[in-house]
């Protein structure tokens, strides 16, 4: 099962795990990446998230199929949140529910890397200076390529 | 041609969407950013550098030697920052 | 910052994250243990879990301390829950925040792996056929050696 | 001594806690465990096997032949199974 939301709202944690419980799932990893002001001043104002609708919601779902294939996983769930946040605010929710751990946290860590690099998303900065756009980050492109280079490591 | 812009580079051409007729030698998404970047003073800043620009053809990701056709939709946007 | 509890009732997901966040928080990683009806029958009635009280407390701190040495983390919560739960109930919370995501990836799976091994709790299964206690896993014992002899990988 | 029982251990000697005072020919957890397992046929059963059984000092895992004093808490218990 897979379950992908784009939206501007807040989302409920607590009703998304209890979405993923069940008598055959024994472990839910979930990542939460939540507004973080980086600057030395702490003057980020708000964090804006732009994205390619219609796409994005396939590249989510992409990304999902991918983990629930390379994992014994029950389900994926993948919330990422668009428009206006502040500091703090909750941008994406990523959970994975599996009978075992080591599925369960290896599937959220491989969501998450992709949609770093391979979902249509877009963030802008607002500090006292103005709006900047965020550029791409060299560490994520190396954690997705990565996964590329290992199988996964199925301890449990 | 429909074509979306997001980010910085909708930021520089002034729209999120454009529906253009292009000249028939333009085959692909390196082609068409060149003929793009012609259209306006906020297109060519936006175009400047194709190496920081991304791609997609009808919701894929492609490369910038991808061919493109006229019933295509295609989106310029700079890499992806989400998550 | 390391919060702990041992505790019979239920816990509050949404709260636990709500006091994780903050300005310099960017990402946190959680993992809930649940009740898995592993039988070929479906007929997992209960759950039950024991602790050494008193020691358990310390041995979840020792792990948490030893994980914010390793990892870039600004806090840990550990909350694991005894007494007797129904399938799916949730079993234990482990939840870390950092900067960035692969510190709280790799703090929350190095808490579960060494919780798995290192705190004094026990787990008995109730089926229709009675109560039996379960074993130790050996994979369990692994994973937390694994940690002995890897050093982090910093890739963020 | 302090000592603890948990588990199945617990189970089978049928208390969770004893306060003895052993023997001074009592100096390791081994030559605790085999003290112990003389004092009742539950005992008996509980330290049938001590490889299956862990030990702790005053809340801390020791090994087999970790040295006890009567003045510690002493615990048994069956390896770990929690999260």
């Amino acid at each position: 099962m897979i379950r992908v939301s784009i939206q501007q709202e807040e989302l409920d944690v607590t009703a998304e795990i209890q979405m993923m419980r069940s008598r055959s799932v024994g472990a839910i990893t979930t990542f939460l990446g939540t507004v973080r002001d980086a600057s030395q001043d702490s003057s980020l104002v708000s964090l804006t998230l732009e994205h390619y609708p219609g796409m994005s919601e396939k590249a989510l779902d992409d990304i999902a199929c991918k983990a629930m294939k390379k994992w014994s996983l029950e389900s994926i769930t993948i919330i990422h949140r668009v428009g206006k946040l502040e500091p703090a605010e909750i941008i994406v929710f990523v959970g994975c529910a599996s009978a075992h751990r080591h599925d369960a946290f290896d599937g959220c860590q491989y969501v998450m890397d992709f949609l770093k690099t391979d979902a249509p998303f877009w963030k802008a900065e607002e500090t006292k200076e103005g709006v900047v756009w965020i550029t791409e980050r060299e560490t994520d492109k190396r954690a997705a390529e990565n996964w590329l280079l290992h199988e996964p490591n199925k301890i449990d | 041609m429909k074509i979306y812009y997001f980010a910085w580079v909708r930021d520089y051409v002034g729209y999120s969407y454009e529906n253009i007729s292009c000249p028939k030698s333009v085959k692909t998404i390196e082609q068409l950013a060149h003929y793009l970047k012609k259209q306006s003073d906020g297109h060519a800043l936006a175009f400047e550098d194709l190496n920081v620009i991304r791609a997609a053809i009808n919701h894929q990701f492609v490369a910038n030697d991808s061919k493109v056709k006229d019933t295509d939709e295609v989106a310029f946007f700079p890499p992806v920052t989400g998550g």
